[in-house]
């Protein structure tokens, strides 16, 4: 059911936004949205109302998740919007030097990120930080790289994903890399990389695309198009929807609801499983929203509509799925409190993990340059090491 | 003459060569509505329309690729990049495309493209956002480089660069951008060469050379010393490449010693080449070997540790000591390191 | 009749390749070739056999196209072969250093060419020579880059034609950003880039499509498939029809033979219609064939079938024209030896053209760097100055 | 011990690595069946198959990307850049992903590639064909750079670089693909240091610096030299960053006199940074300034005009005599344009 190549236009007939409300993109803009977005079909299992939809097709694809299955999505996405909170507060509070909230995405990230197998190898962008929690990250690790303690969070073999990447698109390019990779070594595991729909717009990206399909590489592109580049709508990037771009490269692709975890997961493991048996690559557009700013240093105020904000709140991921456990009587409030409080703990020890991380030493600046003798740096750090010992205070005589 | 911090020079400066001449196009992300990230283009789209402040997607090759393009239909370009890291991906259109066109043919085809770049570190952000790429650009022939340290060279040396009919590269010391200073926006943009060194504080000592955000430590530097009996003449390259060393050249021959400090790596760096043109130039004066005083060769440090990379007032003095052969850090004997 | 965004795999129903001769694109390569390629629409109007096709849509193009006119179009096919082969000839005679042919790609470059008018511009790779020449390059000018006497022969406001571009894809960016350009100053010319099927792959032709689309701009994008990239077939460069990437992109795209010079003239007539009239990019598959090597340097023989070339002998752009003049009456002894002697006549002024080239000063390697003075420059000119005169004879006493 | 042609032993080199490692995988445009367009990797992809030579799509950006992928996964990669020109659109890659990766992930990732690049000039081709971008990487902290000048350092280096865990640029001086030499294939690449200088011919009267091309030029200029009296000693950098500054220095506390030659353009070139690398360890021991002899800062010429451009032994031999102070082009009056 995926938009490929012999087939252009075929999608799913599960659903589509309501030609009144689709998500245009064009708030802001002097350039025109993608003009037919809302007609697009879009994979939708659940929609904002919190109806279940049946959907021939990808229902199979998700029919182990019971009633305590979609508890346990549930509870993830509280989880990681109370981490995108909290992590805000730290930033308001001075902890943090910056944060790029994930506020509206955590369908997207948790849908995709629970159909991963450890062995898989996520290369995401900046904003990914409910994919690192899927992965296993340790919580302090998300907030090294914002607090000006590393450049970079966590060693990426210990939970096989890479450290976010900040130069937007080239981790597609690792993904792809790594996934061919996997060609050779007759492995079945599968490499997913994240970007945003401003991202599509890098020559990487589009490259990316033409090694994946020219090697058929196991790589998934999971592209959330939350509407915004920083101040630039997705308009201005694409003039017809995301999804259309990668039939044109011989890659399948799909339009996903990116704010239903279900049809995320449904999609994501569908994409997995055709890669692991030799399908090659899949590209994912999951159709969410912005809800923040642009990082804590960014005010959306400057350029976009409040109204858009407010029709996406209507649409909200956690929402609809709370309604739906509500009507299959799945949000108790034993479930309740007990999500609240495995939220509260997590929040907790992201703040304590914060706030106890250890300065890094001077002499941190040169490590890890190279992983061999260098004679350049060495002298360096030697003439370095000595101006900083010029400031200890003199030895004095008859004192210890 | 008004006061006015460094970024609202450059949007002045801006705004004034667009008046003038219709064919100065705004090119970049998030210039338009949001008025950039440093707001450095604010409320100009909304003066001068969409069509001459143009939000470009999200692709640095395409926005210098198209640049070209518009040079070839005779408009003026004025590109920015939202930060220094994020030039790379336009590198080879600067490096194959905009620095080469006017040469390949033969003069028939300007680039007067202007790329402006925020630059240099001590601001706390992640990776790519606080880097010193200019030593790439002033190595590439075809190209023009400045860099400016105060909001009266920031309003008047960004008029210059727009209407170089050479390619410019205009990096913004982004640390700086706060700095008010004044202004005189009367000032003709065609009275100066903004190729020309400036002698920021006169001495006899020893000669500091610098560029963009360091001018303030240096100037500090200059003032500290003086209290310890040390002259220092502080000069403020403003144009990297071509610099102008005759400028460098007479003060060095006045006090025979030279320190030069930049951000960037030492390796490869600017100050190689200052030190190398200088001694060149000047063996016969030097009291000692140029020092430099630079940045290590690391990848920009996390913030927490990026005031060890980068040069300081203290790091500075201790190398105008070197220079003097003044009890400094290098004193005493060398170590096995440091004889590598 | 374009394969546009609204209409995905719509195209041409004027013909296609016999499944049996499709140009796969595979010899020589582990990758998979175009595996629909022979199946999509292609617009043809005359074929190989030199048989005129009316077709519904495309004959309205080429309506005064009267048998004058197709005379006309076969002299130039048969004029540029012939400094071709000149060219080629000069380089096997130590004359020229290099060559890259256009054997093979006469059709593609001469019926799109010549729909072009003299105020759009041109920005090509380094292969469009017949384009030159219906632009009125002066004939030794297109030499002088291939003898070393220049880095570009041309002033390219002259003919507004850039000069050729060496780096794989660059030139692509250059016409979408003057076709921005031209928006700005209201006109109705258009920018038209020529790039290769390899050139695809390359990250600049993805984003000038991404700019073009966000613009809307007068851009023609004319790829030439000529089914190799040095030794690379197009197979490894795409998985699918290179035409069916533009509608990803928001930007209609046709596919046509490009061995048909009549095909060729009416996909561009109607490309450059709707640039003029505000209807943005197209992007043009021609699809054709490289007979000769890649340059005189190369040695085609190394990677590729000596029968894919023999298929391709029979498909040849001239010949087709040849039998169709010929059925129509119009080849007679006389217009044949017009067309000779006008051959012949451009030959021996390019043979002169380039060997009467005026040889460069030494001082030359130092001008046009900068427009303005340069102190770096100049120091070094004035250093290398002194040096060569250094080894002028010394003035000697006695003598005048 | 075999004779072979540089080309054929970088070959040879390349086949015995990926003999040892089945994890070293060749990746570039043209190089499987057409075994590259200088042949370099003829035969390989015959013999060790199309899964580990790589026939790549045409997009520098992504071979490069996909090469970090590839270490990420625990290959060791080897990629080819057709030519020295074709770099640029994967500078990004190189320097922000190559070079930095390690430094990011605190040693996690290793970034075991080795970049390939045929370069520099005097083969008469046309732009974009004959640049020495070699500078643009050793600024660059994180990446090692090396070139290589005769057939069994080609042999022997590009193992060392392949066994490095740290990325290293290979510069192969594409003129002299066809030189011949001697080639022990028994040699041990982990007997000798990638990093270490070669003393090419001993000598008293000034130090001659290059690398890549021009070390059989230098060779050359030493020996007419001696015919005149003047005793050069050469020295081949090999590796270009770190430069062996040790080998440098202790050379020129015994010469006195250091001249530096490469292709590359002169402004921020490898040669500023010998330049002042040695003034600052040697001040009291030069006898001279440093003397640069290089390309000049302009586009790289059309062939034409090449020979113009590249230093040559002639104009190596005029910097020699300019450090000597011995009669030279620039001796006599400094012309106005000279005084710049
Ligand atoms: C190469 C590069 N150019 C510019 C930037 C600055 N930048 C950071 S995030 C961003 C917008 C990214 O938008 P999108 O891809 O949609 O991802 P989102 O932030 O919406 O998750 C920009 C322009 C960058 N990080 N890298
Ligand atoms: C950026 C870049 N990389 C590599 C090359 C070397 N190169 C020259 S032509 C060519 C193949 C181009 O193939 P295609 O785009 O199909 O054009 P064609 O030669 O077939 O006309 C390559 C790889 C180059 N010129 N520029
Ligand atoms: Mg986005
Ligand atoms: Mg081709």
């Amino acid at each position: 059911m995926t938009e490929d190549s012999t087939q252009p236009g075929a999608g799913s007939d599960s659903g589509s936004y309501p030609q009144g409300t689709a998500p245009s993109g064009t708030g802001g803009t002097v350039h025109p949205g993608p003009g037919r977005e809302g007609a697009d079909d879009l994979v939708r299992l659940v929609d904002h109302h919190g109806v279940r939809h049946p959907n021939r097709h990808y229902d199979a694809l998700v029919a182990d998740v019971d009633g305590a299955a979609l508890q346990k999505l549930y509870e993830d996405m509280v989880v990681v919007r109370r981490i995108d909170a909290e992590a805000t507060a730290l930033q308001r509070q001075g902890e943090l030097a910056l944060w790029p909230p994930l506020l509206g995405q955590e369908a997207a990230q948790i849908g995709s990120g629970r159909a991963l197998r450890s062995d898989d190898f996520v290369f995401s962008s900046y904003r990914e930080n409910a994919v690192a929690y899927c992965r296993g990250v340790d919580l302090a690790d998300i907030l090294r790289v914002w607090r000006g303690n590393a450049s970079s969070g966590w060693d990426p073999y210990t939970i096989n994903m890479a450290t976010p990447q900040v130069i937007i698109g080239a981790q597609t390019l690792h993904a792809t890399g790594y996934a061919m990779g996997i060609i050779n070594d007759g492995a079945d595991s599968v490499a997913v990389t994240y970007f945003g729909d401003g991202a599509t717009s890098q020559g990487d990206v589009n490259e990316a695309m033409v090694f994946a399909a020219s090697y058929q590489a196991p790589v998934i592109f999971f592209c959330q198009n939350n509407h915004w580049a920083i101040s630039e709508p997705v308009g201005l990037q694409a003039h017809v929807p995301i999804a259309r771009r990668a039939p044109g490269f011989g890659i399948p692709s799909v339009r996903v609801d990116g704010n239903d975890v279900l049809a995320c997961l449904a999609v994501t493991r569908e994409a997995l499983a055709r890669a692991r048996s030799g399908g090659g690559p899949t590209f994912i557009e999951a159709v969410t929203y912005r809800m923040g700013p642009h990082t804590t240093a960014d005010d959306p105020t400057r350029y976009r509509d409040a109204n858009e904000l407010e029709d996406w709140a209507a649409r909200d991921p956690l929402a609809r799925i709370a309604t739906l456990l509500d009507s299959l009587g799945l949000l108790g409030a034993d479930y309740s409190d007990a999500v609240k409080a495995k939220a509260d703990a997590v929040a907790a020890e992201l703040r304590e993990g914060c706030l106890s991380m250890p300065e890094p030493a001077p002499s941190d600046v040169f490590r890890h340059v190279y992983s061999e003798p260098n004679s350049w740096l060495e002298r360096q750090q030697d003439h370095y090491e000595r101006y900083l010992a010029s400031f200890a205070p003199a030895p004095q005589e008859g004192t210890r | 003459m008004s006061t006015m911090t460094f970024g609202r020079a450059i949007n002045a400066g801006l705004r004034r060569a667009m008046d003038e001449d219709p064919k100065v196009i705004l090119m970049g992300e998030d210039i338009g509505k949001l008025g950039g990230v440093f707001r450095i283009t604010d409320g100009l789209q909304k003066d001068f329309g969409a069509h001459r402040v143009l939000d470009s997607p999200l692709a640095e090759a395409a926005i210098m690729g198209t640049a070209v393009g518009m040079a070839y239909r005779g408009y003026r370009p004025v590109v920015e990049i939202q930060f220094d890291g994020f030039i790379y991906p336009a590198f080879d259109q600067i490096v194959c495309q905009v620095a080469k066109l006017h040469y390949r043919t033969q003069g028939a085809v300007r680039m007067p493209i202007t790329i402006r770049v925020p630059f240099g570190g001590g601001i706390g952000s992640p990776e790519h956002h606080s880097e010193s790429p200019e030593a790439y650009f002033t190595h590439t022939s075809g190209l023009r480089v400045i860099s400016v340290s105060n909001p009266q060279d920031a309003y008047t040396m960004i008029q210059q660069a727009i209407r170089s009919d050479d390619p410019v590269l205009y990096f913004e010391p982004k640390r700086r951008y706060h700095v008010k200073g004044e202004v005189d926006e009367a000032v003709d943009p065609a009275s100066s060469d903004m190729g020309a060194a400036h002698v920021v504080t006169r001495g006899t000592d020893v000669t500091l050379v610098t560029y963009g955000p360091l001018v303030p430590t240096a100037r500090d530097a200059a003032i500290a010393a003086s209290d310890d009996g040390v002259s220092i003449e502080v000069i403020d390259l403003r144009s990297l490449a071509p610099i102008d060393f005759a400028t460098v050249e007479a003060s060095v021959r006045k006090t025979g010693r030279l320190v030069v400090t930049h951000e960037a790596a030492q390796s490869g760096g600017l100050g190689a080449e200052i030190a190398a043109s200088i001694t060149e130039r000047c063996f016969d004066y030097l009291e000692h070997a140029p020092v430099r005083v630079t940045g290590f060769d690391i990848p920009y440090p996390y913030s927490k540790l990026e005031f060890h990379h980068l040069p300081d007032l203290d790091r500075i003095l201790d190398g105008v000591d070197r220079a003097l052969r003044r009890p400094n850090s290098l004193s005493g004997p060398e170590t096995e390191g440091a004889a590598l």
